[in-house]
């Protein structure tokens, strides 16, 4: 495996990855299958296209041209990707979980609100923004920069660090903070988090606010290659959503694998020169499939059981 | 002053349908083809007041079936092409649809790859036509086996994966096909669609009004021939089986119901009818393009049911109805028209439990739900009954019988006094005053269920505990409390003073 | 902005309206001229919304000086999905039922549903479809298909027209091949692989001048060139040629491959940064990209003319394919319908544009009898005044430039940053 | 003596399906009662419906004189979070805890309060004091443990903050008679000024004698304590 194959792999599963962990958690914790992450996607981008409209001259009086600006405007575009993604979230929460969480079924009819969600959004962006892609400053500079003698792309190697960095915090924050174990109570047991002194209402918002996060970085960042466009959302949406079925819903170091896998995979599928950039989705969804009659419950999933057998 | 009183309607007869017969001629009825069903459900019963002989209609569906698919079939061959178009293409979705509720709501299989199944059958049947030179009315029937194949194919890890997993991985298949499709070289040319499809609408007529019209006819048979489908596997037996299964897999299958041979069953069985539509669909528009894989289409399709509730075929087609009006009547709207679908998908999915049909029933349930919530909260244990509660009654001698009880207790609490125990504590036998006696009769009498008695411990022979009977054979009592009695007459009197206070307190 | 330009467009409309209402009260119902457009589809959108800022702008200008016969043109625009054909066919069964006098389209993917509906309602249709698709489709039954006219050529002439271009270039002595390799980069659409059969034929048949050097497939989306600057740079071929479609996406490609060049190689882009947010996207990665198109806006005195009205009235960065092409359209239906005289007489107006020869911003329409499309300069004639030419551009200072072919070119081809 | 807890006219149920039936109760300080009776009678309903955690309610429960009752028919569970941050514990019945958990970390879910979480790791030393058998096992997985020590984990769990008022509910149910009796022993010793607890069982005998006060449950009333008291 050459070494560009293995950063381009490495670049594909970190925004990949994003998306499934959002996906992932969100499922495990609230119980929805969130069909808007990609609308989620779409819009974090156009907010940070917006922001950077306006900060662009602003930091460009105020810092000049140097490192300084470029520094201060990739922390502006995460930033408003960051804080987009969330406030889309927040959204999601308002529309799509709170007035339907308590009825029945309410898995089916959450997957339905966000996908009404996304089609709207798509339609509003659409009317809002016109159909023009949009560009998003690069934060990263177009140059490269050699690591360990291997030459990388700049947004290449800050895509993959701003990931690892940012999927650590996440973790960490899940396994250690007070929300986290919040959090970790309801997936397990919502009852069981109410008699411990969790309001399920209240925790599900920081949940949806995350993961809107998540997919407004992952804009971010994936638009340091391509561009803000309305329907920009659609194939990291399947993507985000079959990986993290590959990784078994709700398990996040399913996800994290299932990125990392499916990331290669198009990475080495691409660069096989009979195969060719034509069969790498192609390719993609047989793995899934395939790993899915294998293991029905994914690479991870034990939780998910844990889940299954309390409902029983 | 005269107390006004509040008359209740009940029933709601006047809504009801009847015909009455003069019971000499014979009834003659059809069947449904291929089942044991009638058209139409009446039910013969003598009138209780007139003693009359009078058919009542069971069900009110069929006849709005007929009515609204007669006016469909009646009004639209005088509209417009483009509402002609709209109409067949409404009744070619509706078709899907109605096979994709076969799917979700018999089979109980969550299935997102049903567009996919339809354009797998209609490449197959398209592709043997322009490739093979099949005539066009073979196309149906390869069409019907490549639905039967893809169906099989689907079919194999749904056993495997449940719900919302298997919902996400055709997600995934979907986009295989669409992918496949696309790259195929040989369909390079195209953009991957085969073109020149041979079709039961003469070429000279495609387009043009006589094709429309054919072409229309042709999608309100699809459509006929789907409900009838429908109504085949639904109320016939692979249905009933499912339905056993729907709620309890472990009991079902305990009592010998093979649920997911009757799943795949059905799986297979609206698979071909897909398969079918595919290749109608390839015939009426003479080609077949990848959008058929796209998940734009997918997603409106999804939509459309969601509108009219899952699990019914009749909010299968009122969705359908709905969403195709919007997206292909109201093209003039623009993209409006695309944020009005998904305003009601949200607003349907937040308000209702299962769609527009499901409304007028949810509705009931509500009501009927804050009612006996109210009643609940009123009445009491053998309390008398609610005047609403009384409608629900079948038999009116109960609700004479609960207010003769209470107003009984109520004379009989009068009889409760400080003196009475006492007489009771000082000689539970023998002779009572007649306060007493009344009292200790009424007791007596009570219901043999949670019924007091008094049970000599086994290890101690002067020691008594008390015990309520269950009323059920096989069923122990069980202790009350764990208070001892060190005589027989002391557990007489706990049992009266047990019984005053239930008295007492209902 | 888009919502404002829709606006001013709509206030446009009704007060040019209200104008001619003074004017002709009374007189006559407006010209209708239908036209799909793509607006809440995933693909398409760009194009068609050029299209028809061409169209308003010429409705405008003829409404202006008094209409066509005295009769007002005015539009009908529907919303069309190009990707399905019940899409397709809903449309244009809405455009024949509202009882337009012409449909005039950017283009659709499918273009037999299309044909057929206007073709059962006879009604003229005029098109940018650049497809051979449609062109087969008008021989297999030129009568039905008798008033449908394809206003541009073939989308074969990419191919063969792009290696014409480089041996010219090469004879002028403006640049030199580092060696007589070329890398294909192909797209799998119907488009994109006609252009690159075209193109290996016309290889094939330059007698060793050209060779291929490499094959590669991409398919849309792509998210990462980086994949494909490997193979490129493996190939080191002296020409390359992406031939794929969406803007966007060949900005992308222009951003990866000015960080890793393969050195002195001639990059031809196809058509794809015809469309306006290329430049915008690209934000100066494009400089030094050729890319052609056998159906753009002259940078002569009447295109030019027609370049500042329309950025006057639509401000940014200019389309310059469908804008010229729906501005041309109606002027072709305007000068079609003057000689026809009734509109409503379908067949006459069909004769009229049959017999067209007008030459409009995006070069000179006549259309070839046995096809019913238009001509191409210098790959099918050699009258710069006979065709549409095939124009090749080159990004120079942020700014498209014409360098080919030569009555029209506005500069000279110059090397590219990645040329020694 | 003040009054924990004070329940007038409260009826309750799932739907149309009554359960409770215009109770009246209460508990006073320091006090611990035994709820005894069969299953299905209304026991884990009154436990719940405390908790608001029934499908419909209505009728008076206040708390240390503040309300938390009040008439209710949907969104069970919304109040509860609220009512646990007052001061009641509930311990359900069986084994609703987070089986993914380990023992340190369920027993970390019960510190709801800022004290309690700034003081968790002490909290939990006291529990595994009363809980010896918890001691070693903090790392392990909820899921994989025994019955007996799950019901340890979750009684633990009510225990980890300053609740005034506990609601055991079957601490026995399932459970070997020991390890039963071993759980009780435990609830038993723990101090009992200014808190109040009150026991669901069905086995009378087990708490006979351990409790102050003993409250018969039965088709959704009460019994015994009232009135063999009252009246004789």
């Amino acid at each position: 495996m050459s070494t560009v194959t293995l950063i381009h792999g490495l670049n594909l599963a970190a925004i990949y990855g994003l998306m499934a962990i959002g996906i992932s958690i969100l499922w495990s914790s609230v119980g929805m299958i969130n069909m808007a992450h990609g609308a989620t996607f779409a819009a974090s981008g156009y907010a940070a296209w917006q922001v950077s409209l306006i900060a662009q001259p602003l930091i460009a009086a105020w810092l000049g041209t140097g490192l300084d600006a470029s520094i201060a405007m990739g922390a502006t575009m995460i930033a408003s990707g960051l804080g987009a993604g969330a406030i889309f979230g927040g959204l999601i929460f308002l529309l799509a979980y709170l007035p339907i969480h308590e009825k029945a079924n309410f898995a089916v009819r959450s997957l339905i609100v966000t996908l009404a969600i996304n089609l709207a959004t798509v339609q509003l962006l659409l009317y809002f923004f016109g159909p023009r892609q949009r560009a998003l400053p690069k934060i990263f500079g177009l140059g490269r920069t050699e690591i360990l003698g291997i030459p990388i792309r700049n947004d290449q190697l800050g895509t993959i660090v701003a990931t690892a960095l940012l999927m650590l915090v996440v973790v960490i924050w899940l396994k250690r903070s007070r929300k986290g174990l919040e959090i970790t109570a309801m997936m397990q047991n919502p009852e069981g988090a109410v008699l411990s002194g969790i309001s399920v209402r209240w925790t599900a918002l920081p949940v949806t606010m995350l993961t809107g996060a998540l997919a407004g970085l992952a804009a971010i960042l994936l638009s340091q290659t391509v561009f803000v466009s309305p329907t920009a959302g659609a194939l990291p949406l399947i993507k985000g959503l079959t990986i993290a079925l590959l990784g078994g819903l709700g398990s996040i170091p399913g996800a994290i694998m299932g990125a990392i896998l499916i990331g290669f995979l198009e990475a080495i599928v691409g660069s096989i020169s009979f195969l060719g950039q034509r069969y790498v989705l192609f390719s993609q969804f047989l793995f899934i499939i395939t790993v899915l009659i294998i293991r029905p419950r994914g690479l991870g999933g034990l939780l998910d059981q844990t889940r299954e057998s309390r409902n029983a | 002053m005269p107390e006004m009183k509040k008359l209740y309607e009940i029933g709601n007869r006047p809504r009801e349908i009847f015909l009455s017969p003069d019971g000499e001629t014979p009834t003659r009825r059809s069947r449904v083809p291929f089942t044991r069903r009638h058209w139409l459900k009446w039910r013969s019963r003598y009138n209780p007041k007139s003693l009359k002989l009078e058919k009542r209609l069971e069900d009110k569906k069929p006849l709005w079936w007929m009515l609204s698919l007669g006016l469909l079939l009646l009004v639209t061959p005088f509209l417009g092409n483009s509402a002609l178009t709209v109409a067949s293409i409404f009744c070619m979705f509706a078709a899907i649809n109605v096979l994709w509720t076969l799917i979700i709501g018999t089979a109980g299989i969550f299935s997102l790859a049903t567009l996919a199944v339809v354009g797998v059958s209609g490449y197959a049947a398209a592709a043997f036509n322009v490739y093979l030179g099949v005539p066009w009315p073979f196309m149906f029937v390869i069409g019907c086996l490549t639905g039967l194949v893809a169906g099989g194919v689907l079919a194999l890890p749904s056993t495997r994966l449940d719900g919302l997993y298997f919902a996400l991985l055709t997600l995934g298949i979907v986009e295989i096909c669409r992918v496949f499709v696309q790259q195929l070289k040989s369909l390079g040319a195209t953009n991957g669609s085969i073109n020149q499809v041979d079709s039961f609408i003469p070429s000279d007529w495609f387009l043009q009004r006589e094709g429309l019209l054919l072409g229309f006819f042709g999608a309100f048979a699809l459509l006929l021939g789907a409900l009838l489908l429908f109504k085949l596997v639904n109320s016939e037996r692979l249905g009933m089986l499912l339905q056993t299964a729907r709620d309890e897999e472990a009991f079902a299958e305990a009592i010998g119901i093979d649920y997911r041979r009757a799943r795949l069953m059905v799986f297979m069985i609206s698979s071909a009818g897909l398969g079918i539509i595919g290749a109608f669909y390839a015939m009426y528009y003479r080609s077949i393009s990848p959008s058929i894989f796209s998940l734009d289409q997918l997603l409106l399709l999804f939509a459309m049911i969601v509108i009219g509730g899952i699990g019914r075929a009749d909010g299968a087609v009122l969705g359908t109805a709905i969403v195709v009006l919007i997206d292909k009547g109201l093209l003039d709207l623009g993209p409006v028209r695309i944020l009005i679908v998904a305003a009601i998908m949200l607003l349907v999915t937040l308000l209702t439990n299962n769609g527009l049909v499901g409304a007028r029933e949810q509705f009931r349930n509500y009501r009927n739900r804050k009612k006996s919530e109210a009643r609940a909260r009123r009445t009491e244990k053998g309390g008398e009954v609610m005047p609403e509660e009384a409608t629900d009654m079948p038999d009116k001698q109960e609700i004479f019988y609960r207010r003769f009880n209470k107003r009984l207790r109520d004379e009989l609490k009068l009889l409760i006094t400080p003196e009475l125990i006492e007489e009771h504590r000082r000689k539970p036998l023998g002779r009572h005053s007649d306060a007493l006696s009344r009292v200790l009769n009424y007791f007596r009498r009570s219901e043999m269920p949670d019924k007091y008695a008094i049970l000599r411990q086994p290890e101690n022979f002067n020691h008594y505990k008390i015990v309520a009977l269950s009323g059920e054979r096989g069923a122990p009592p069980r202790l009350v409390d764990d208070r001892l009695y060190e005589s027989i007459d002391e557990a007489y009197h706990a049992v009266f003073l047990l019984r005053v206070n239930d008295l007492l307190e209902s | 902005m888009m919502t404002q330009s829709r606006r001013t467009f709509l206030l446009s409309t009704v007060a040019a309206a209200t104008l001619a209402f003074s004017q002709v009260a009374f007189a006559q119902d407006p010209i209708l001229i239908g036209v799909p457009s793509a607006q809440s589809g995933p693909v398409g959108i760009a194009d068609h919304q050029d299209w028809l800022n061409g169209v308003s702008l010429a409705i405008e200008e003829i409404n202006g000086a008094g209409g066509v016969n005295g009769r007002m043109l005015d539009t009908k625009v529907v919303d069309i999905d190009i990707l399905s054909p019940e899409g397709t066919i809903a449309a244009f069964q809405n455009l024949t039922e509202s009882g337009v006098h012409a449909i005039a389209s950017a283009f659709v993917l499918i273009p037999q549903p299309a044909m057929d509906t206007a073709a059962a309602a006879g009604v003229p249709y005029v098109h940018g479809n650049t497809q051979t698709a449609s062109l087969d489709l008008f021989k297999s039954d030129p009568e039905k298909y008798r008033n449908i006219f394809q206003l541009d050529v073939a989308e074969t002439w990419y191919g063969s027209g792009f290696i014409k271009f480089i041996s010219d270039l090469k004879q002028s002595g403006k640049w030199t091949p580092k060696n007589n390799k070329v890398h294909i980069v192909q797209e799998q659409i119907a488009y994109t692989q006609v252009i690159s059969k075209a193109t290996q034929e016309a290889i094939a048949a330059s007698g060793g001048e050209w060779e291929i050097g490499a094959i590669t497939d991409i398919q849309f989306p792509v998210q990462d060139w980086s994949p494909i600057i490997a193979a490129l740079k493996a190939t080191d071929a002296g020409v390359i040629m992406i031939d794929h479609w969406v803007a966007a996406e060949l900005a992308a490609f222009t951003q990866t491959y000015v960080g890793d060049p393969v050195e002195d190689a001639l990059v031809y882009l196809q058509y794809g940064p015809s469309q306006p947010e290329f430049l915008d996207l690209a934000a100066g990665a494009g400089e030094g990209f050729v890319w052609g198109t056998v159906y753009g806006v002259y940078a002569d005195e009447k295109g030019s003319a027609f370049r500042e009205t329309y950025k006057a009235k639509y401000p940014g960065t200019m389309g310059v394919v469908y804008t010229g092409g729906g501005y041309d359209a109606v002027y072709v239906l305007a000068e079609a319908w003057k000689k026809a005289g009734d509109p409503s007489d379908f067949n006459a107006v069909g004769d009229a544009i049959r017999a067209t020869s007008f030459r409009g911003v995006n070069g000179a329409y006549t259309f070839l009898p046995e096809t019913q499309s238009g001509v191409s300069y210098p790959n099918m004639t050699d009258d710069p005044e006979a065709g549409q030419a095939h124009l090749f551009f080159q990004v120079q200072n942020g700014e498209h430039k014409i360098i080919a072919p030569a009555p029209f070119i506005e500069a000279e081809f110059q090397k590219a940053p990645w040329m020694n | 003596m003040h009054e924990i807890l004070k329940i007038e006219g409260l009826s309750a149920g799932y739907g149309p399906l009554r359960v409770l039936h215009e109770i009246d109760f209460s508990v006073q300080e320091g006090e611990r009662i035994g709820l005894v009776g069969l299953n299905g009678h209304g026991k884990s309903t009154l436990m719940r419906s405390v908790m608001s955690l029934v499908g419909w309610q209505n009728g008076s429960i206040r708390f240390k004189g503040q309300e938390i009752g009040g008439a209710r028919s949907t969104g069970a569970g919304r109040r509860t979070h609220a009512i646990v941050q007052l001061g009641v514990a509930l311990t359900p019945q069986g084994d609703a805890i987070f089986p993914g958990m380990t023992v340190a970390q369920h027993l970390d879910c019960g510190a709801h309060s800022k004290l309690a979480w700034r003081q968790r790791a002490q909290r939990r030393d006291a529990v595994m004091d009363i809980f010896p058998p918890l001691r070693k096992l903090e790392s392990a997985l909820v899921g994989t443990l025994s019955g007996g020590e799950r019901r340890m984990v979750s009684v633990g769990r009510a225990l980890m903050t300053e609740a005034s008022l506990y609601l055991i509910d079957e601490p026995s149910l399932g459970l070997a008679p020991k390890i039963s009796k071993a759980v009780l022993e435990a609830l038993f010793a723990l101090p009992k000024a200014g808190k109040a607890m009150v026991i669901a069982e069905q086995n009378v005998a087990l708490l006979a004698g351990r409790v102050d006060r003993m409250v018969g449950m039965h088709a959704g009333r009460l019994r015994g304590d009232v009135g063999h008291v009252a009246l004789s």
